[in-house]
């Protein structure tokens, strides 16, 4: 007993099932990004003036990720369409591709994670502000690498760009000395808290991916011998979970790093 | 209709409305349910397997069901434009002017009302969350000169005069309230974070249960200490003066 | 279109001739009822694990009812086991509020996400939707194990919850923020990540059951040959698909606030349990986000048992369904307008005219296609010739109690007279009466009108219409007065029943709830045991029926007409036995000139 | 592009509808997708440099940059350009239920007479 178009698409719909499953559910993933992008937008509209922050991140690590993952979304599709040309010493070249662009895009998310973990906001008693990473740490201080904040002056940047013009210096604070501190995780305002969410819930779309997409090229692989077609039908369908997992990717990178 | 329905006392002005909406709106479900039961009750007597053990392959073939959908999307439209729609729009965008009416600021907080007015000038004092202490819990700046002559926060009871708008601005401490005055035909949630306009014209005088209609904590149920107290002008004014030179909200410990 | 045909139904005809039993073996227990791919093994599983929910939830209620109706008394016979089970919250056996706001909580959250999505949707979406188009299985059977596994896991998530420090969650199944996170337990905490689970259970669910659909009907079986149960199952697909994830997204966002002490829904200044928050957040995104799910699964709620009423309606008048089309459309329409009309239960969050004005409208243009799928089933009784067993009369209940819950949706759909009855018993009747009476009916018809396909015996008629009888009178009683109660202003979620609103106790208070209105909270609670003791018959009708009903005689024992009655009883692994191919609509009962009252859509 | 009716005339075991040709045609046009992109990520980076004070038109700028992106990735490397009807017609409910989700909650977020503390 077998369920009919595992292979084959229907007639009537010219699709196989995995293939309209998969889009079925990218269309919920539509809605489950939608709604975080649509909060995005409300948390930043409804940020009081100068309250939301801009240049924070890395813009070219950033970059560098779009790269890694318009790269890796070539190499999907080109892996699929050496399968359909047969190749399968090719498919499993640009899939190989693909597992490191992954893994290269979660080591540098990573590292970016945990800059800002150790990236502080420090209130001093005598009411001022000091912005910038821990560079070291003492039995009764701590030496921070960054500038003072002049509120009157940040509440001025309203692009990421702007940043880029404060000079950073090293700055040694006693213990004593700081009223309140806290480091840029994702307690630290709205805009860290969507930062961490909305990448977050993507790297682990990421690591998703890579899991199928590394179980295919690895054990799965057998399947190439007993049932090509649906092999390649199963590399088409991991194949557009990847894309669209650089698709939402694009809109991230410019939202969250560049404005 | 109000007797059949069993709405509750009434004693403000816009509250005729809410009840002429909510009557009317009975009226339409009356009718369509009546009918609807007369006709259901008909077909169970008449097409029973004894009454008629043959089946008919059409059934019905008049278009009246077309006819009575289309009545209740007529009445139901009557209802939206002719009603709620402008109804809402006097409530919840026309409000009196500030001098004109009672202005109270009411914020709520697990598990009471907090009441606060803002004296003759009319304007409540500036509040800053950064100055909360233990000492200032609402905040209050007591630099801003508008705030020397509000009155101290009372908990819980609001007294206003009788056929005059009240202009209660509404807030929350902590977590989501509200704030409902069923004689008054008000409910208005309290939201942390927004300050909500409510008004409305009390019409008789007479001591009134405020409400806590949102879920809010162990103590929601109990959250029932809240009083409005619709007073003649004079015994208003009375009440202010006193409490006015009491203690001013600005040396508030 | 023929060549399909044969590669599938044929093949299997051999396989279910031959190898049968021996496969059966094979598979052992886990295999066959545990881990088990078979699409009916699966929609049983779901419908006992739901039936228990829905039980469960119940008695959740039972023991709230008592707290309505005798405010800090003992509760009797089960009052030492509360205390033995939950400690402080429920001392000598008394509910406190807090107790009170978890059963709420879970009474909600367990009745919708655990009992009815699962009973109506998966359950009898699972069994029944592959046999009415004619496939063998679903199109993805292993996902289709995995979204079972993942509501059962989910589901222990939310009973774990009761036992964690600080109890389960308290803020209502609406989880409003910042309530849900002000209260110091992790209970919120296990009931989001249940809800996650269960999201992405019914999530694995609508994507199977829509490929399912579209893929795989038998050759013949074109959309307009679809029994309404498959339309209707269609469209509450697409809703679960669509509507559930923005809860998700949610979900993970109010997680965020709770454990990595993110202020998503917190605004700035906010005073609740010491602590530091960032503040910047909106307790109203949380609102909007909900009640975007929360909208349509209402529908979700009520469109498969619409399905069933249409199915049983037409097997039981001989008739054809009168106005398919127009269920279909209308159907149709529900889903998408579903998704506009959210904000109607956010009326009192201090909306503007205009905007309003826009989700009033909406509710009011979705109320029509629910009027007409309505006309649309009292019309098909006209010119029939009625068989009263019990799945009909449980589903001939189902019309006026829908409609009376439907109805009272209209004054809570304006806006104007919501600000009157908002939050107050009378929501709480409203919907009530569309799910228990409603819903919950026809899926009691679903269960004895599928009972003899499942297991190859009817449930006892005599016991099934004590069920009816008790049910459909302890349900009016229990919600009737709901109306009244809530027309008098008396507000929902009160562990007290509102008596420190009553005007007993505030005699110089205008707008007390007078001693009337209070005591029908003892009313209420009385029928609500009365429905308790209702639903026995039910439970040992239904365990003593699988072994000792009256056993069918032929296959189709209703003499209807879909396909799910063209198989085996009960049908084998892969369903038919010969080559299915449909030639007719779904309802061809009485055909004039036909020698049976029914042509099965097989007859050619 | 998995054209079923003349993948059935090829019989034998191309189902998905590509000869070895058809498919070396799509690699050129995935490598110029590619190349677009690269540069559309570059302009994008780019453009947030440029002084533009309107807030408003760095957004716009940077999401046209990134929908023109998003529509090269679901168009061709997804496909989507020669998809079935069937996957239109659910992506296009899903884009009238986004739109809906994000346009309405944001409208409906717009504070009337409240006023925001
Ligand atoms: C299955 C579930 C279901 C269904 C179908 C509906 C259907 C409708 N609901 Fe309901 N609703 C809920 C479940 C449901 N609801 C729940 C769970 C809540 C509360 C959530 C909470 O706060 O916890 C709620 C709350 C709720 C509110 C918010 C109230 C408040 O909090 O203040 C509103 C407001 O507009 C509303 C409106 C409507 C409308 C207009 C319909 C319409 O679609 C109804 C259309 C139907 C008809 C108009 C019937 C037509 C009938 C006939 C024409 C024939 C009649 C014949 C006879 C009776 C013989 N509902
Ligand atoms: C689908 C949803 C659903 C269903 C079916 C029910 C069913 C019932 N509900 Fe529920 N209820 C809600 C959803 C539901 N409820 C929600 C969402 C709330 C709001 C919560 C909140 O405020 O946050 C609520 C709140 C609520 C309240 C208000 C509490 C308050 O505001 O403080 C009350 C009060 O009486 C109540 C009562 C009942 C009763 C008596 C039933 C009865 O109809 C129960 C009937 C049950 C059955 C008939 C069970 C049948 C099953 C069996 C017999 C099992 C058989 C088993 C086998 C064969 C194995 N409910
Ligand atoms: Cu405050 Cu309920
Ligand atoms: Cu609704």
């Amino acid at each position: 007993m077998e369920i009919p178009y595992t292979t084959e698409p229907r007639k009537d719909t010219g699709l196989f099932n995995a293939k309209l499953g998969i889009w079925l559910f990218l269309a919920s993933e539509v809605m489950l990004f939608g709604a975080l992008f649509s909060s995005y937008i409300l948390l930043r509209i409804g940020a009081e003036p100068g309250a939301w922050p801009h240049g924070l991140l890395n813009v070219p690590l950033g970059t560098v990720n779009t790269i890694v993952l318009i790269v890796s979304s070539i190499t999907v599709v080109m892996a699929w369409a050496s399968l359909k040309m047969k190749n399968f010493g090719n498919f499993r070249k640009y899939q190989a591709v693909t597992l490191v662009c992954s893994l290269c895009f979660l080591g540098i998310k990573s590292y970016e994670y945990n800059d800002k973990f150790s990236h502080y906001e420090v209130q001093l008693n005598d009411g001022r502000v000091v912005d910038g990473h821990m560079v070291e740490k003492s039995a009764d201080g701590f030496t921070i690498h960054g500038h003072y904040v002049d509120k009157a002056e940040a509440a001025k940047v309203t692009h990421a760009w702007q940043e880029h013009e404060i000079k950073h210096e090293e700055i040694k604070i006693k213990n004593s000395d700081v009223k309140y501190k806290e480091n840029y995780g994702p307690w630290h305002n709205t805009y860290m808290a969507i930062y961490f969410t909305l990448t977050g819930l993507h790297a682990l779309h990421v690591i998703g991916g890579a899991l199928v997409i590394a179980f295919l090229w690895g054990p799965g692989a057998s399947m190439w011998k007993t049932d090509p077609e649906r092999y390649t039908n199963r590399i088409e369908v991991s194949g557009l979970f990847w894309h669209f997992v650089d698709l939402v990717w694009i809109f991230l990178f410019p939202v969250l790093y560049l404005l | 209709m109000e007797k059949i329905l069993g709405l509750p006392v009434l004693a403000s002005k816009h509250g005729a409305d809410v009840d002429k909406l909510v009557i009317y709106v009975h009226y339409l479900m009356g009718a369509l349910f009546v009918g609807w039961l007369i006709y259901f009750l008909l077909a169970l007597l008449k097409f029973n397997q004894r009454a008629n053990p043959k089946a008919d392959y059409v059934g019905i073939k008049s278009h009246a069901s077309s006819w009575i959908e289309g009545a209740v999307v007529l009445a139901e439209a009557v209802l939206l434009v002719g009603f709620a729609v402008p109804l809402w729009g006097h409530a919840a965008d026309n409000f009196p002017k500030r001098s004109e009416s009672t202005v109270v600021k009411v914020i709520a907080q697990q598990f009471n009302w907090n009441v606060f007015y803002p004296g003759p000038d009319g304007e409540f004092g500036k509040r800053d969350f950064s100055l909360v202490t233990t000492d200032n819990p609402w905040g209050l700046d007591k630099t801003d000169p508008k705030g020397k002559d509000d009155l101290a926060p009372m908990l819980g009871e609001i007294h206003v005069p009788v056929d005059k708008p009240v202009l209660i601005e509404l807030s929350s401490k902590d977590v989501i309230h509200s704030f409902k005055i069923i004689a008054m035909r008000v409910t208005q949630d309290a939201i942390p974070g927004l300050m909500i306009p409510v008004q409305f014209v009390p019409t008789k005088t007479g001591i009134y249960q405020i409400n806590c209609a949102q879920l809010c904590g162990n103590g929601h149920a109990s959250m029932a200490s809240g009083r409005l107290i619709v007073q003649t002008q004079a015994e208003f004014d009375a009440w202010l003066k006193e409490k006015a030179n009491a203690k001013p909200a600005a040396s508030f410990e | 279109m023929s060549t399909q045909a044969s590669s599938h139904a044929l093949p299997h005809a051999a396989h279910a001739a031959g190898h049968h039993d021996a496969h059966h073996e094979e598979l052992g227990f886990w295999r066959k009822y545990v881990f088990s791919t078979d699409h009916k093994v699966i929609g049983i599983q779901y419908g006992i694990t739901s039936l228990l929910f829905l039980l469960f939830g119940f008695s959740l209620m039972m023991m709230m009812r008592w707290s309505i109706a005798r405010p800090g008394e003992p509760v009797p016979l089960f009052g030492p086991l509360l205390e033995k089970l939950f400690g402080d919250v429920a001392a000598k056996g008394v509910i406190s509020a807090d107790l009170y706001n978890q059963f709420g909580a879970l009474h909600g959250t367990i009745m919708v996400f655990l009992g009815v999505v699962p009973l109506a949707f998966a359950a009898f979406g699972n069994y029944v939707v592959p046999l009415q188009i004619g496939a063998i299985d679903m199109a993805f059977p292993r996902i289709n194990m995995a979204s079972y596994h993942v509501y059962f896991w989910g589901g222990v998530v939310m009973l774990v919850s009761f036992f964690v420090p600080g109890g389960a969650a308290q803020a209502g199944w609406t989880s409003y923020s910042p309530l849900s996170t002000a209260i110091q337990t992790n209970g919120q905490a296990y009931l989001l990540v249940g809800l996650v689970l269960l999201i992405t259970s019914s999530l694995l669910g609508a994507v199977n059951f829509l490929a399912t659909i579209i893929q795989l009907r038998a050759p013949g079986m074109t959309w307009m040959r679809l029994p309404f149960f498959v339309w209707a199952q269609f469209v509450t697909g697409f809703l679960l698909l669509l509507a559930f994830p923005p809860l998700e997204a949610a979900g993970i966002m109010q997680l965020m606030d709770k454990l990595a002490h993110t202020s998503f829904f917190l605004p700035t200044g906010l005073s609740i349990g010491g602590g530091h928050i960032s503040g910047g957040g909106s307790p109203l995104l949380w609102q909007h986000l909900f009640w975007f799910l929360g909208h349509p699964e209402v529908y979700v709620l009520i469109l498969p048992a619409m399905g069933i009423v249409c199915e049983i309606i037409a097997n039981n008048t001989r008739k054809p369904i009168w106005g398919y089309k127009s269920l279909v459309y209308s159907s149709m329409v529900i889903g998408f307008v579903s998704f506009i009309v959210w904000a109607h239960h956010m009326y009192m969050t201090g909306m503007g005219t205009k905007i309003s004005t826009f989700f009033q409208t909406t509710t009011m243009i979705i109320s029509i296609p629910s009027v007409i799928i309505l006309t649309c089933m009292f019309l098909s009784l006209w010119g029939g010739s009625i068989r009263f067993n019990t799945p009909m009369l449980f589903v001939l209940a189902f019309l006026p109690m829908f409609g009376i819950g439907g109805l009272t949706g209209l004054p809570l759909g304006f806006n104007f007279s919501d600000l009157h009855l908002h939050d107050t018993y009378y929501v709480i009747a409203h919907f009530h009466y569309v799910v228990a009476p409603g819903t919950i009916f026809a899926l009691f018809g679903g269960v004895y009108y599928w009972f003899p396909k499942m297991t190859g015996r009817f449930m006892s008629e005599f016991w099934g219409k004590v069920h009816f009888v008790g049910s459909i009178i302890f349900m009016n009683l229990i919600f009737m007065p709901m109306f009244v109660q809530g027309m008098a202003g008396m507000l929902r979620r009160m562990s007290d029943g509102g008596i420190n609103y009553s005007a007993a106790k505030v005699p110089n208070a205008i707008g007390g709830l007078s001693d009337h209105v209070i005591y029908l909270n003892t009313f209420v609670s009385f029928a609500a045991l009365g429905l308790f003791l209702a639903q026995l018959p039910f439970i040992f009708n239904f365990f003593w029926s699988i072994r000792n009903g009256k056993k069918v005689t032929s296959d189709n024992p209703w003499d209807a007409t879909t396909l799910e009655w063209q198989t085996p009883t009960p049908p084998p692994h892969g369903n038919f036995t010969k080559e299915i191919r449909v030639y007719r609509g779904p309802y061809e009962y009485s055909v004039p000139g036909a020698k049976a009252d029914f042509t099965p859509q097989t007859q050619a | 592009m998995s054209h079923s009716s003349h993948s059935h005339s090829h019989g034998g075991h191309d189902h998905g509808g590509h000869d070895d040709h058809d498919v070396q045609s799509h690699v050129r046009r995935y490598l110029m997708v590619f190349g677009a992109l690269i540069v559309g990520t570059a302009l994008t980076v780019g453009a947030s440099y440029l002084p533009i004070e309107s807030v408003a038109l760095t957004v716009a700028i940077a999401l046209f940059i990134a929908s023109i992106k998003g529509f090269l990735v679901a168009g061709y490397f997804m496909h989507l350009i020669s998809e079935k009807k069937m996957i239109y017609a659910i992506l296009i409910a899903t884009a009238f239920f986004v739109t809906g989700l994000m346009y309405l909650t944001i409208w409906s977020m717009q504070p009337s007479s409240a006023i925001h503390l």
